[in-house]
């Protein structure tokens, strides 16, 4: 392996990672700080990839398709949150995940139903098309560049918005006790939806943004999610840095495992079969270093309690 | 004089830069009540927690029954006789009363892994339970569920509790806080009687009780024992006043 | 009357706690919520902020009727709560318990630390970890920073520390004296009458005695509350 | 009585798509042959083999249908089409064609009207030995991946730059695209069904390689080409139809097909419409319920297909003309599917001379 | 007085369901309808393995998202068993495969019991949502250790062409393979009834309430938890390998979270923490997926819509419902 691939694939994995954080940022604030198991947070995920997709369709144009992906997650969120999440605050997790997993089923049903069985199609816009010489001779594209930055953007707001701010204090107090903020005159009712809703439309910009990256597709949020998932348990619920590095660690680790481990494994096998067992075995990696992770660590690499 | 029960010798933790225990030193008799106070943030539930098991010293030996205990885990030094109550009650609060002090009991008898025979109807259980309840005072609350009980009878249940699991020794935080004033009284009268049982290490800020119950005082300031004695040595000594008591006294 | 209370009922679920709790606090006055263990003073004093709204009877603040009202509302209108249990938010730091309850007023975070400094020398530390007292002083903390009219505490010297104790009955004497109106539970008579200017005691869940601290006799004392 | 074929497709959740082309197609035959004779029930599957197995019981015990089919995936036909001949159904397949049911283990019940599985990859390895020298060939891991890499590897002759298998449902192939930037090879050959292939595809577009990409023709059939937009410009693959075919037959059923459902068929669509013709032309001729009758009328493939022509060979998959095609803008500007030339004629697949029938 | 009669009023609505369960299928049958017979051993089978899952969630609140794992590792020892069985292919140390169900089944309970042991010993050592996502972790091995795994289909599965044997029973026969299913949900259950109310099932709902307290009576919560995850996972096992049985079929679909989530849906569904809410909620699942598949090709949103309806408006699920709140010795 030569070490510009090895410097590539590096970024690559850093690339990933700020994905996977992009995808995980809106998990962060309604699993890690609401505390709430939201499992149609792959379906907001959607909904921001298909509002783009049909806006930037009928208006040629990618960032209005961009804004109507916000605002689309961001009214789902709204709505979802109104008529359903409201009252699971109080109720067990359990609860939550029967319910979110309704609100996947009719919102996959209810997206085929509008916009058909097919992918759509969304490119990426002219501005960020093509890619760029980075040095040691590898090449890099503009858009994934544009995704760091927009990532560490989020990464940077969440963080001042949750550990910094009154509102963020107040968010966190509702996570472990909704009652004890009520009765100190927060009305965390409203603030919820707030939350809830920016959480949501941070998901519909991930899917937005992704999804001129891969296929738009009804049911493209599900593998994202338990991905998501992964990042901020890793990381420590409920703690901006922790999903952050949480999501750098998957990418790198998971790019990194995809491309050594079938050649470590032509040491022992046929080039073939080393490339079948090493694909099995990197598709497991994340997963074997998460429970590896989390046996030493059970709350995660940073426990939010120290955040 | 008696062997102690529970010695203490050198015993440190800290949290970072905080020193929560500082080198402490002091032992429980047979037949005693042991008060321990001090101000709040002394360190006096993070001792108790590093009695039974919940927080690991960072040096010092606890011996416990003539054995060195401070590498056990929490279950195997209750085992052993260490009974305890929190300073927030702490309970299976969809059990009833009774099947609380019947946890214990089977505990005690060192039964948890029997899958067939229903409790319900294990009258070497039950009868054991409800004896503990009328001993504090429960027994026409014992089907209730534990939640549903109000804060000064969940203090009770836990005292039932402990008394359940037979122990040799009893490490009690705080059992008088939120008892009321008729509450305190009995309990006062309870512990005194109990002290025959077993010894008592009781952390208490309620001056009363204590200075009613205790054979010795420790006083314990920022993870310090400054002063052991009787209740008239430590009533005296200014610097206790200064650092705790206040003009009660 | 800032506050007034009257013929309240309510209920956990199906099993009914109070059966008629009358009681009121006038502007600047401090009233003593009294009964032994189970007769529903905590479950008043959740009717009051609408934690647990009453089925019957009627709460007014300051003229307000609070039925209805969201427990924000009734928090927002002026009234601090210091609950029982301390109820801190294990997750926040100090600070941010108290930074989390703030509202535009009088008592700020100085104020605050000022009062207590033990808060102050454990600002970032997370209020899980806290001593029992420690807590019990950021959740009078954090009640006092929203500014209350209103300040009401349920056992709120429960495990302190006797000095400590002292400074907080002087502290609330002192917040008397600024006009701010008080209603306390607490089961240290001794230290509790003198400030207290009213008393009303509960038996399972009815107001049975009402009366100044000098009226409640010895003999009152030991029928009610087994002293 | 009539005779009753039960179809099993997805109809839901991400590869619906593939599911309402089969269904369209196969109802397309059984609309224009218009014969009271023939009734079609048909179910969504979900994707899931449980739910499959479910189905095909409901449909060979309560309602008693006489022929399966429809299934558009491997792993879902496994789990149903054995239990189903095994229980005295025929299965004619639409699609899915593991080489488990092509070999020893083929069937006389069981038809398939598509091809076999490895067909499409063995033309790319036949196609890539005239143009190419060091290819880079990447599949999921799966068996259907792994079958399409030993199939191209059957018939491609020259070196090859790298072996890799991705995960099954991957979004993100950053990683595999540095390989193939790093590994010298002169054209990628990629398996990369439904939405990985277009994630893969737009990627790679604007990753800056150059290296010509190639694949079997699901790669770049219609139901993904529009998602995956002008990236999938130029691209290579093989195919047993293409839209542009100029025989009446195809010109006709591609009009047809547009007439009734306003878009362009896929090679599913074209795979279910002769399934059903098939299944009519033997109704037209055979009582179902005769076996060897109806299996006799079924293996004289007597249709007029899109493809053109077609037989069946003695494990009852197909033998037929397959076809290197490109993709293209048309003239509406939407992008579709040229023929360039043949590759193989007649073809027959690898397993044939395992089954013993 | 009411709190006996509302019990009372559970245990009627239980015997009800399982004389329900029992008298649809063998009507079904007398009157030629078999596919309801096969719809209603689905729900025995899903049944049982909500109720192995719900030995472990329901009584010691251990939300395991994993269960799958479990369900699939009984599927796949019925399905290799039975194709080493059926083509006479040694399996490995000289051991030979077989088609008797009794034998399959006690393998399907010791390798998922085992595994579970396994899992269960580092998986406890996390608590709450990590404890659902650990689970979920080692779930996903399994299930992309199998679509990879060649020799056993991989993706595709694994087919058993012959439906397993039971000494004396045709079990090619639908009604006796229900009858089959039908005692071992019933087995399972009884043996829940009697875990629930012994003595370690007093442990390990303790634990579940309040872990410290079990600790400081005495009883190490992680041994009794451990016990409880391995029982259940032995169960789910079981199930498994009577639902490979039931499809002739294995594949990694089983093992998919998908599955896992299908299976907590169920017990939610029925009632948390109920005996018989696993059976109430699979009931009710396979019905709705039955009857709303007929109606429409839209049938998930609707599945959707109902499965939200339960949750906001039936506390409890299905047995909430019906029955009231749920009361606790
Ligand atoms: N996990 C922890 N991390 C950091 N500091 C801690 C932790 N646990 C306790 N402390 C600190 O250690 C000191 C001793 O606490 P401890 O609970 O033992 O006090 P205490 O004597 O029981 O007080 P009180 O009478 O108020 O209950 C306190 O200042 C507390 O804030
Ligand atoms: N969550 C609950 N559910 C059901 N019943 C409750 C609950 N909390 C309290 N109760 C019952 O309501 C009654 C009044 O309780 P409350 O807590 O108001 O008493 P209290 O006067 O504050 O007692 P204490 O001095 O012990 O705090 C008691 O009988 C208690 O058992
Ligand atoms: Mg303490
Ligand atoms: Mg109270």
């Amino acid at each position: 392996m030569t070490f510009a691939l090895a410097l590539e694939q590096l970024l690559n994995g850093l690339q990933l990672g700020v994905m996977l954080f992009l995808m995980a940022a809106g998990l962060t604030l309604i699993f890690g700080v609401m505390g709430l198991i939201n499992l149609a947070h792959g379906s907001l995920y959607m909904v921001g990839a298909f509002a783009c997709a049909a806006v930037a369709a009928a208006t040629g144009s990618f960032w209005l398709g961009l804004v109507a992906s916000l605002a689309c997650a961001a009214a789902a969120g709204a709505i979802i949150e109104l008529l359903v999440i409201r009252r699971l605050y109080d109720r067990e997790h359990l609860d939550q995940v029967l319910a979110t997993f309704a609100l996947i089923l009719i919102f996959s049903e209810g997206t085929r139903w509008v916009f058909g069985s097919f992918p759509l199609y969304l490119d990426i816009p002219p501005l960020l098309q093509g890619a760029v010489a980075l040095p040691g001779g590898a090449q890099y594209p503009v858009y994934r560049l544009a995704i760091i930055a927009a990532g560490a953007l989020v990464a940077l707001g969440l963080y001042v918005l949750i550990g910094k701010t009154r509102l963020g204090m107040r968010i966190r107090a509702g996570e472990s006790d909704r009652e004890m903020i009520g009765a100190l005159g927060v009305d965390i009712r409203t603030l919820y939806t707030v939350v809830f809703a920016l959480g949501a439309a941070l998901a519909g910009l991930a899917g937005a943004m992704v999804g001129a990256l891969q296929s738009v597709q009804v049911g493209m949020g599900e593998p994202v999610l338990i991905l998501a998932f992964v990042v901020i348990v890793i990381g420590g619920i409920g703690s901006i840095k922790g999903a952050l590095l949480g999501a750098l660690l998957v990418g790198v680790v998971d790019t990194m495992g995809r491309l050594l481990l079938p050649q470590l494994l032509t040491l022992f096998f046929p080039p073939s079969q080393a490339g079948m067992i090493g694909a099995a075995a990197a598709s497991m990696l994340i997963y074997v270093m998460m429970a590896l992770i989390l046996a030493v660590k059970p709350r995660g690499l940073f426990p939010a309690a120290h955040a | 004089m008696a062997e102690p029960v529970l010695q203490l010798s050198d015993l440190a933790k800290s949290f970072g830069a905080l020193r929560a225990t500082d080198g402490v030193s002091l032992d429980l008799r047979p037949g005693e009540i042991h008060a321990l106070i001090g101000p709040n943030g002394a360190g006096k539930s993070t001792l108790i927690h590093q009695i039974c098991g919940t927080l690991r010293q960072d040096s010092g030996t606890i011996r416990f029954a003539g054995q060195d205990i401070g590498h056990l885990g929490v279950s195997e030094r209750s085992r052993l006789g260490l009974g305890r109550t929190f300073q927030v009650s702490s309970l299976a609060s969809e059990f009833s009363a009774l099947r609380n002090v019947m946890l214990a009991v089977q505990a005690q008898q060192g039964s948890s892994f029997r899958f067939f025979k229903p409790v319900m109807s294990d009258a070497s259980l039950i009868d054991t339970s409800m004896a503990m309840l009328e001993r504090v005072g429960l027994q026409d609350r014992a089907r209730l569920p534990a939640a549903e009980l109000s804060h000064g009878e969940r203090r009770k249940l836990e005292i039932a509790i402990a008394l359940a699991l037979n122990s040799k020794a009893f490490l009690l935080d705080e059992p008088m806080a939120g008892m009321g004033p008729e509450g305190s009284k009995s309990l006062t009268g309870f512990l005194d009687g109990l002290r025959q049982e077993a010894p008592i290490l009781l952390v208490e800020h309620d001056m009363d009780a204590v200075f009613a119950l205790a054979d010795r005082i420790s006083v314990l300031v920022y993870g310090k024992v400054i002063a052991t004695g009787t209740v008239d040595e430590i009533r005296s000594d200014p610097a206790v006043r200064t650092a705790y008591l206040g003009d009660h006294a | 009357m800032l506050l007034d209370v009257s013929k309240i009922e309510a209920s956990y679920g199906a099993s009914q706690a109070l059966f008629g709790v009358d009681l009121a606090v006038a502007e600047g006055e401090a009233v003593a919520l009294m009964g032994r263990n189970g007769m529903g003073k905590t479950t008043t004093i959740r009717a009051i902020c609408n934690l647990n709204p009453p089925r019957a009877g009627s709460v007014r603040l300051a003229g307000t009727d609070l039925k209805g009202k969201p427990s924000h509302r009734v928090a927002k209108l002026g009234i601090g709560l210091v609950p029982e249990g301390r109820r801190c938010f294990p997750n926040l730091t100090v600070h941010e318990n108290l930074e989390a309850a703030a509202r535009p007023g009088s008592w700020t975070l100085e104020r605050v630390n000022a009062l207590f400094p033990r808060l102050a020398e454990r600002h970032a530390q997370m209020a899980r970890s806290l001593s029992g007292g420690e807590q019990q002083m950021l959740a009078i903390g954090r009640a006092l920073m929203t500014n209350p009219r209103l300040l009401i505490l349920d056992e709120a010297t429960e495990g302190l520390a006797p000095v400590i104790r002292q400074d907080i009955w002087a502290a609330i004497r002192k917040l008397k004296a600024e006009g701010l109106s008080i209603l306390v539970v607490d089961k240290t008579l001794s230290e509790l009458l003198p400030v207290a200017d009213r008393c009303v005691i509960l038996e399972n869940g009815k107001s049975v005695w009402q009366g100044t601290s000098a009226e409640l006799t010895a003999d009152v004392q030991d029928r009610y509350l087994g002293v | 009585e009539p005779v009753k074929i039960g179809m099993i497709t997805t109809l839901s959740g991400g590869g619906a798509g593939l599911g309402i082309d089969t269904r369209d197609g196969f109802m397309l035959a059984i609309k224009q042959a218009d014969n009271s004779e023939i009734e079609v029930i048909t179910e969504d599957d979900g994707q899931k083999p449980e739910l499959a197995v479910q189905i095909a019981d409901k449909m060979i015990q309560s309602d008693q249908v006489d022929i399966l089919t429809g299934i558009v995936w491997s792993n879902l036909l496994m789990a149903v089409a054995p239990s189903a001949v095994a229980q005295g159904k025929f299965y004619v397949s639409t699609n899915a064609a593991p080489a488990a049911l092509a070999g020893a283990n083929c069937n006389p019940l069981y038809f398939n009207a598509a091809y076999q599985n490895d067909n499409l990859h063995e033309a790319m390895g036949e196609y890539a030995n005239k143009d190419y020298k060091k290819i880079f060939i990447m599949a999921p891991n799966y068996p259907a991946g792994k079958d399409s890499l030993t199939g191209f590897k059957r018939y491609y002759k020259g070196e090859l730059a790298s072996e890799v298998y991705t995960q099954v449902g991957q979004t993100d192939y950053a990683a595999e695209i540095a390989q193939i930037r790093a590994s010298g090879a002169d054209a990628v050959f990629a398996f990369l069904p439904g939405g990985m292939g277009i994630a893969f595809m737009k990627q790679y577009a604007q990753s800056g390689v150059e290296i010509p990409v190639m694949g079997p023709g699901f790669s770049f059939s219609q139901d993904v080409l529009p998602a995956i937009g002008d990236a999938a410009l130029g691209a290579k693959a093989s195919g047993q139809w293409a839209p542009d075919f100029d025989t009446d037959v195809s010109k006709k059923f591609l009009a047809d097909f547009q007439t009734e459902y306003g878009r362009l068929p896929s090679i599913y669509a074209v795979q279910a419409y002769d399934a059903a013709q098939l299944i009519l032309s033997a109704v037209a001729k055979a009582d179902v319920k005769d076996t060897d009758a109806f299996r006799a009328e079924l293996l004289k493939a007597d249709i007029q297909s899109p493809r053109g022509d077609f037989k069946f060979n003695t494990n009852q998959h197909p033998i037929q003309d397959i076809y290197l095609t490109e993709v293209v803008k048309g003239a509406d500007g939407v992008l579709t599917n040229k023929t360039v030339e043949k590759i193989f004629d007649d073809h027959e697949d690898a397993y044939a001379k395992d089954c013993k029938m | 007085m009411r709190e006996a009669a509302m019990l009372s009023r559970e245990s009627l609505i239980n015997i009800l369901l399982a004389v329900l369960l029992l008298a649809v299928p063998l009507a079904a049958n007398a009157y030629g309808e078999p596919f309801y017979v096969t719809l209603a051993t689905r729900v025995a089978i899903l049944a049982l393995a909500a109720t192995g899952l719900n030995l472990a969630l329901g009584l010691g609140g251990l939300v395991s998202f994993g269960h799958a794992a479990f369900f699939g590792i009984g599927g796949y020892a019925a399905g290799i068993l039975a194709t080493h069985g059926f083509s006479g292919d040694p399996l490995f140390f000289g051991l030979s495969g077989t088609n008797q169900m009794p034998v399959i089944w006690l393998v399907a309970m010791v390798a998922a019991g085992l595994v579970g042991l396994l899992i269960g010993a580092i998986s406890l050592r996390t608590s709450g949502v990590y404890f659902i996502m650990i689970t979920l972790a080692f779930a996903q091995m399994v299930y992309y250790f199998a679509i990879s795994w060649p020799a056993y289909g991989g993706e595709d599965g694994l087919s058993i062409l012959v439906r397993n044997q039971f000494p004396g029973v045709n079990t090619m026969r639908p009604v006796n393979f229900f009858l089959i299913c039908y005692v071992a949900l019933m087995a399972a259950l009884g043996l829940f009834v009697l875990i629930r109310s012994s003595r370690f099932g007093t442990a390990l709902q303790a634990a579940r309430q309040n872990e410290v307290r079990v600790a400081t009576v005495g009883i190490a919560p992680y041994r009794i938890r451990l016990t409880a995850f391995a029982l259940s996972a032995a169960m789910t096992g079981l199930a498994g390998a009577l639902f490979a049985d039931l499809n002739r079929f294995v594949s990694p679909s089983m093992l998919s979270w998908h599955m896992s989530g299908e299976l907590i849906v169920l017990i939610i569904l029925g009632g948390t923490g109920r005996l018989f809410g696993p059976l109430a909620g699979a009931a009710l699942f396979v019905i709705f997926e039955y009857v709303l598949g007929g109606l429409t090709e839209r049938w998930q949103f609707f599945l959707g819509l109902i499965l939200l309806g339960t949750v906001l408006f039936a506390r409890g699920g299905l047995l909430g419902l019906l029955a009231g709140k749920a009361r606790h010795g």
